[in-house]
């Protein structure tokens, strides 16, 4: 069905909510003048319902079929945490109320960071960042800052592998440092040899993404940290890909000096469509005393924030956030802590590599897997088995759509050409996957069969066709106009 | 494990098909030394749910709930009433449980409600286009910032003293590290402020909060003006967005580039996150904007549908050269937005703008009658600071123990300033009824 | 996509829960043997969720489009109800509590009560009956109470117009009594002349509903009321269609001596599917003294229930249901009240008519209306207007699907011949009515152009294409047995 | 009005559609006597969102929360943790805001749930078939009297005096009307009851309880013998359907009709209602049972399906005839009940059952070494009866003032029996802490 935009619908003259007659009439308003008609649209309630529940029933989403896009981690969301983080006790508080009357929730903070510490054996964790990306930024920041103060600020080279998401080498750029890439071995690694070529007194740090972006684990890591450290610089890892190894593998047993933890990946906060996400970073003891406010910490009469550099002990590089962090995420990421435990976590590293294997295993041979197997959390396959078959793997992901999968990611990693990344996580059962497989494994043998025009047409099933994303750029539509007013808001060409 | 799927029978079968005979095998490439043998020490195992409930349950009780007793702060975040509609449709799990619209075809819902959400920031704002959303007001201030940066290829930035102090240091700490000259002006509680002599042709971009932090409404046209003529960008902040459904928009004054804190509308306090940055900046400037983009399209029989769009901008095509690192926005609290401000709707938006600052004028017309107590202000929205006889956090203290929240002390922000120590920030919102103002006035009588 | 029964999900050795170790192995069973293999299935969390929300993905609901079925009131339900509902001081109370801790949920039934009693004029209200037909035996129970009590316990006829729901008679028969039908005017009403000649010293009472089920007023009905008054009987209105006339008509103004009130259609309590409902019955002064237990009443030290005949200052005639009624219900109903309050309410009324009018005054050019307007909440049509086109009603109502509206109520009334019962509600916006008064415009052209296959094979863009209900019936499978058990239950046939 | 989506403009142009110059022409018929002229009086006028949740808050607090505190109250409803995806699954419109599966084609959800809820309560109760849920208990046993009724065409049904009381009198009401004769027998706190010799052949039924009212298990399966030779059908009634999570089920003892209250699974307490009525019997019986009927079919494609069924039983059609005048059932508590066994499992469902038993157990043994306090059970589920040496319900009512809620005193279900005041229900399940126990022995320490 057709859904209207919400300023298509307008009815001016009725209300969605119902609001008593302000309660004064004077005004403070100084030489402020008080505006005119914005042009919001007027809905009732039942209008307003219904139009974002139609929306809803446009979209796939983990309730309603597996989700394998790799790097993203598209794992159950429990809903005890979803109700947890709805209680009035953590929603319904303000960041700037007295310490006094929010122990319980700096508590939380605390027992969270106690978690991420542990799980990861590091000595220190900065719980503000807002996402991945900004954790990086604030691991960099904090890398930064550790140079400064060692009086190395020349140290402006940050080596990047070729196969890294592209928020390294945007973090690494937003923060002033140059990018160096290392190139990547057939194997798909990164081998100490190439890292140690890169090194030099100018070299701040290396980013490398473990479990890498073709769902490997870097087997010479150790050999990388020890070299980077030998060399001066300091090892961002990137836990993009953390859910591969949680509770098996404790980063700071790699060499790591600091590494973002996405709680909205492997830790099951809802991605929502594109976040809100969250982004704590660990640190060693190096770079520890340059974690940004504000923190947490645990005093006589219980815990304090420590929101000002004068109160803190080390020497924070700043501040990331307005407030303290993501704290409806820390609480949903603590409830799934706890549900799973020690145990059960270091299953869920397990199983999601379990299941990864058995996807890559079962479709290896009508599919081109570049690098065999074993592969961590994710099972990477190239183009290869699309040669000659006039079907791209995007022609091939939108057959998927069809078929009631969610596709995986496509074209990512770089390395490899053509990339179809599947990673199907530890909450998919086994029947699943062999249905996952089962409908792989006949799209595969129909592309090869030569059926291109069926998976050029493709996805017929959903609200829309292909859509034209090169009509999108090219000259930008990026808000509604009433009908009445020709002029379109377009970006400049 | 509730949440696990796989049985030991499932885990031996597909090992066998795997071929290898243990789950250890598979991490093989794991260094011998870093390999746990089982679950890391010194943490518990798994609980059930209910066990999980008492747990947080407690924790939650051990706060004080804003809805409890009579409330009054804002600096930034402030307590408004949600329709109880707006979480249900965020908790459907097609919204809830979906990633970014990386498959449009599939993602739809997300796609249109972000157009949607665009919009309204535009509107609201007077600005031509919107983002998809920051994180939040202050790291949207910074990306605005180096935006200026960028598009005026200048190194200097003036912040006003009456923009929030956080979304200064966020500032500070971001674009710092990019080398850029960030002057930031001292605290301005009389609202006297004016910056126009300090722009010169080196500056990229003034910064200024209407409401301020201290609640002074601005009209900065004239400095818009001022700065143009100079070739610098105005960057106006918005910490209350709730302030845009009385009050003459940025875009309007002539602003380049509004950041918002978004909060006030659909989204809880929530201890201080998640919320959502409302970002919106003049159409020319549109391919210089961080964050993601959703824009209309025609899907492959001709009809509207909706994709991200510019992506060029962005790290994963662009990587170091991309306008931001930014990859998440804050999704499901710009639904909460758009759904909520939806159900408002001209008429809702405006009279709720309307009774925030009724209230905020009555309560500040009962705390200028208290004996010491001075109110700094000639024009507020919804918050205000007053001047006290005493030091204002230990009032604040005092008052919390009688279970009423009464306000921000300026020196839980500016803890290092002379002469802030007894100026308190006083906000009031549709949620506050005259018993909790009163409550308010008779608790500050006590303890004055 | 297509969905297996749970059962057919089922992996042993997985939970869904987690549960602690019993605390002891004692047992005290005494004679009972512990049970073996119950036979339920085994699923994790995230296949119960996904399994039971894409179950939900096959069903229509106002959520998503317009459900104008004649008679059921199916209103935008608020969700505002919904949390209120659930507050732990209204969902986490046990029903025996000390009724000293349990005083709002008292003073809650106790407002409800009172608005019921307002709204319709009434001195009393039975609160506990579980639905709408529940409602209705409450109201016969209290009549043949009433009968006994007067000695007239031989009055064993009730008067049912045909038109009546099939509950009406269905009640009347599970009370004992014997159903006398009245035959309909040509107009769709009853008329006085019909009841008085139906009426005699062994009438116990008329069950009427109004507005009627042809969603007509009938006009009579004090002089109705007043005959079967003056002949020693009661009337007994069906409440079912009250949504039309809440907050503009009092039904005591018109003579009713007991009427029950489907919370879940004028109050807006969600249906859920088929239930729970909550069907309160106002009372008569004669009427009364007969309410069931328990109720609710206001002593000097709060709210007290009265549980045991005893304790009654009336005759109650019983107990209708375990507790005290549909709690939940009756907090979703208070929730609704205050939100429209009187003048709201009023409106809800005006608003339902006008669009029920507005359907009919739209279509009653393609579409044959057999009674003309106005009407009241529900606008009637026959399937003259499907005269020798080979297109049915319930093919009619079919083709409605495809164009993504839930068809109306059809062949009921059965006064008429192939009725098609619309009833909008007053929470449909004019623009949904006009795109549905053009779909409907539409179809209807298609029909009497000739296109019958079209309708016939209609829908076609659900799960499910039409189904063969007589094959149901036939040989009922109503339980999934094991594959592996070849022997199906199944009803005798 | 927010719910109310016509301006006066959309009002205006639809009356000129319709012809008519008023909204009032429209109620014409009405006799002009009982037209109001405006709102009804006596009544406010509606209120805002925010100021419905402070009235309906307010009330709330009133109560004291089950979950708040100690808590062991029973008889027939019963407090277990249901988990959070139950209720949010439950809040999908699609099932929340649908109605009665009439269209089928748009119904399959809802339909093919009630096809495997009627399949759980098949298995759960060891019978052939189920329907798709009743209002609750007690008006399931009653449908079930009527039920034996119509199959034995005998007037004489027998309760047994370990049915719950309300069970009793809901039979009483709705059959006494009916013309049957109820032989309810007198209360048997001993559970020593033995019904076999009171059945003749004018017997349609014997209802019996387990557990019992006072908590006492039995096996029927010699008195269903003998209830069958002589022509008379038993119906067995469970209020605490955890119970058959590891007792022997009904169906097993040979069992006619099985009628259960499935609040446990699923459903919150909510001051008794609304529950959902499970109701089960055999095969042969399935055209005499009330209430709906969910069946598989094929659709017009071959496809499995599913549409109510066996309707011909049914009010809508049958009318006066009908089985039952039962319309509406327990829809959405049947779904809360089928989601929360789903997630249970085998393993899950019979873990439940025996953590409540032997919580119970241990609660039982706390109690018994209490002065004065006898356990009147030899066997029992998660229930069982304590003699106090005093009155029940003032200890209860005592202990509620020190917020410990420490069951149902025997003499609120049967006010006028002598020899029961000082007998206590007391109900400990999952939810229950060793130290909630321990409060509760401290409790009675305290008040004996």
């Amino acid at each position: 069905q057709e859904e209207a935009l919400i300023f298509e619908l307008d009815n001016p003259g009725v209300v969605g909510v119902d609001l008593p007659e302000p309660a004064t009439t004077k005004t403070k308003l100084g030489g402020v003048k008080a505006r005119g008609r914005i042009g919001l649209p007027d809905l009732a309630e039942p209008q307003v319902v219904r139009h974002f529940t139609r929306l809803s029933q446009k979209n796939f989403g983990i309730d309603s079929t597996m989700y394998p896009l790799g790097s993203c981690t598209m794992k159950h969301n429990p809903r005890l945490n979803e109700k947890m983080a709805r209680l009035p006790g953590f929603s319904d508080i303000h960041p700037l109320q007295p310490e006094s009357t929010v122990q319980g929730a700096l508590e939380l903070i605390d027992q969270l960071a106690h978690w991420l510490k542990t799980l990861t054996g590091m000595p220190a964790v900065a719980m503000s960042p807002g996402a991945g990306a900004h954790g990086e930024l604030c691991g960099l920041m904090a890398i930064h800052a550790a140079l400064e103060a060692r009086g190395e600020g020349h140290r402006k080279r940050v080596l990047v592998p070729e196969s890294a998401h592209g928020t390294n080498p945007a973090t690494a750029a937003f923060c002033g440092f140059s990018v160096d890439t290392i190139p990547a071995e057939d194997n798909g690694r990164v081998s100490v040899e190439a890292v140690k070529a890169k090194l030099g007194p100018d070299v701040a740090c290396i980013m490398l993404t473990n479990p890498n972006t073709c769902g490997l684990f870097e087997p010479q890591i150790k050999e990388i940290a020890d070299a980077v450290h030998e060399a001066g610089g300091y090892f961002y890892c990137d836990g993009a890909n953390y859910n591969a190894i949680v509770g098996r593998v404790r980063p700071a047993d790699l060499g790591v000096d600091a590494m973002h933890i996405n709680l909205h990946k492997t830790f099951s906060t809802p991605h929502g469509g594109g976040g809100p996400g969250s982004g704590p970073v660990v640190l060693s003891a190096a770079l520890a005393p340059f974690a940004p406010l504000p923190y947490v910490v645990h005093g006589e009469d219980g815990f304090r924030l420590v929101e000002h550099a004068a109160d803190a002990e080390g020497k924070p590089f700043g501040r990331l956030k307005t407030f303290h962090g993501q704290m409806g995420m820390f609480v949903r990421a603590l409830s799934y802590i706890l549900s799973h435990g020690a145990d059960g976590l270091r299953q869920v590293a397990t199983d999601a590599v379990l299941n990864a294997n058995y996807v890559l295993a079962s479709l290896q041979d009508v599919m081109s897997a570049p690098f065999g197997g074993p592969c961590m959390h994710e099972a990477l396959f190239d183009d290869g088995f699309l040669k000659g078959t006039g079907v791209t793997p995007l022609d091939f992901a939108k057959a998927m759509i069809d078929e009631g999968f969610h596709p995986m990611t496509m074209y990512f990693p770089l390395v490899v050409h053509g990339a179809l990344l599947v990673e199907p996580t530890e909450t998919e059962s086994k029947s699943t996957l062999d249905q996952f497989i089962a409908t792989l494994r006949h799209l595969a043998e129909k592309a090869k069969a030569g059926d291109a025009a069926f998976f050029q047409a493709a996805p017929r099933l959903t609200p829309r066709r292909r859509l034209d994303e090169t009509a999108a750029a090219r000259k930008p539509i990026l808000r509604w106009t009433p009908p009445a007013q020709p002029v379109q808001a377009q970006a400049a060409e | 494990m509730r949440y696990l799927p796989l049985t030991e029978a499932d885990r031996r079968s597909m090992l066998a098909t795997i071929g290898v005979d243990s789950v250890d095998a598979l991490f093989r490439d794991v260094p011998e030394g870093a390999r746990l043998p089982g679950p890391i020490p010194g943490l518990p195992n798994h609980m059930g749910e209910l066990q999980v409930e008492r747990h947080l349950s407690r924790l939650s009780t051990k706060n004080l709930t804003a809805g409890c007793v009579p409330f009054f702060l804002g600096a930034g975040a402030y307590k408004h009433h949600v329709p109880a509609s707006v979480d249900q449709i965020l908790l459907r799990g097609e919204f809830l449980t979906s990633y970014t619209p990386y498959q449009p075809e599939v993602s739809q819902g997300t796609l249109q409600y972000l157009f949607e959400f665009q919009t309204q920031v535009a509107l609201l704002t007077g600005m031509d286009v919107a983002n998809a959303s920051m994180y939040d007001g202050a790291t949207g201030t910074a990306e605005a910032v180096l935006m200026a940066n960028r598009i005026t290829k200048r190194n200097k930035a003036i912040l006003s003293g009456g923009l929030h102090p956080h979304y200064r240091e966020v500032t500070q700490t971001t674009c710092g590290v990019m080398g850029m000259d960030i002057q930031a002006q001292t605290p301005d509680p009389a609202g006297k402020e004016d910056l126009a002599g300090l722009v010169d042709d080196q500056t990229a971009c003034v910064v200024v909060q209407t409401p301020s932090l201290f609640g002074h409404l601005s009209d900065f046209t004239a400095l818009c003006t001022a700065a143009h003529a100079k070739g610098a960008l105005v960057i106006v902040v918005v910490t209350e967005v709730v302030s845009l459904g009385l009050l003459t928009p940025p875009g309007q004054m002539g602003a380049d580039i509004v950041v918002c804190e978004g909060q006030s509308i659909g989204n809880a306090l929530n201890f201080g996150g998640p919320y959502v940055g409302l970002f919106a900046t003049r159409e020319k400037f549109v391919r210089q904007m961080p964050g993601r983009l959703c824009g209309q399209t025609v899907d492959a029989e001709g009809k509207r549908g909706f994709v991200l769009t510019l992506s060029t901008r962005e790290q994963h095509i662009r990587r170091e050269k991309a306008t931001s690192n930014i990859c998440t926005n804050s999704g499901l609290c710009a639904l909460a937005f758009t759904i909520h401000l939806s159900l408002l709707g001209e008429e809702g938006f405006s009279r709720l703008a309307r009774i925030n600052h009724a209230n905020a004028v009555l309560l500040a017309e009962k705390l200028a009658g208290l004996k010491g107590v001075e109110v700094l202000n000639d024009s507020f929205f919804n918050e205000f600071t007053v001047k006290l006889p005493k030091k204002a956090a230990k009032v604040v203290e005092k008052l919390a123990k009688q279970q009423i929240l009464a306000g921000v002390p300026v020196s839980r922000l500016y803890p290092a300033e002379d002469g802030l120590e007894k100026l308190l920030l006083v906000a009031c919102t549709e949620t506050n009824t005259e018993s909790d103002m009163d409550a308010l006035v008779r608790g500050l009588e006590e303890v004055l």
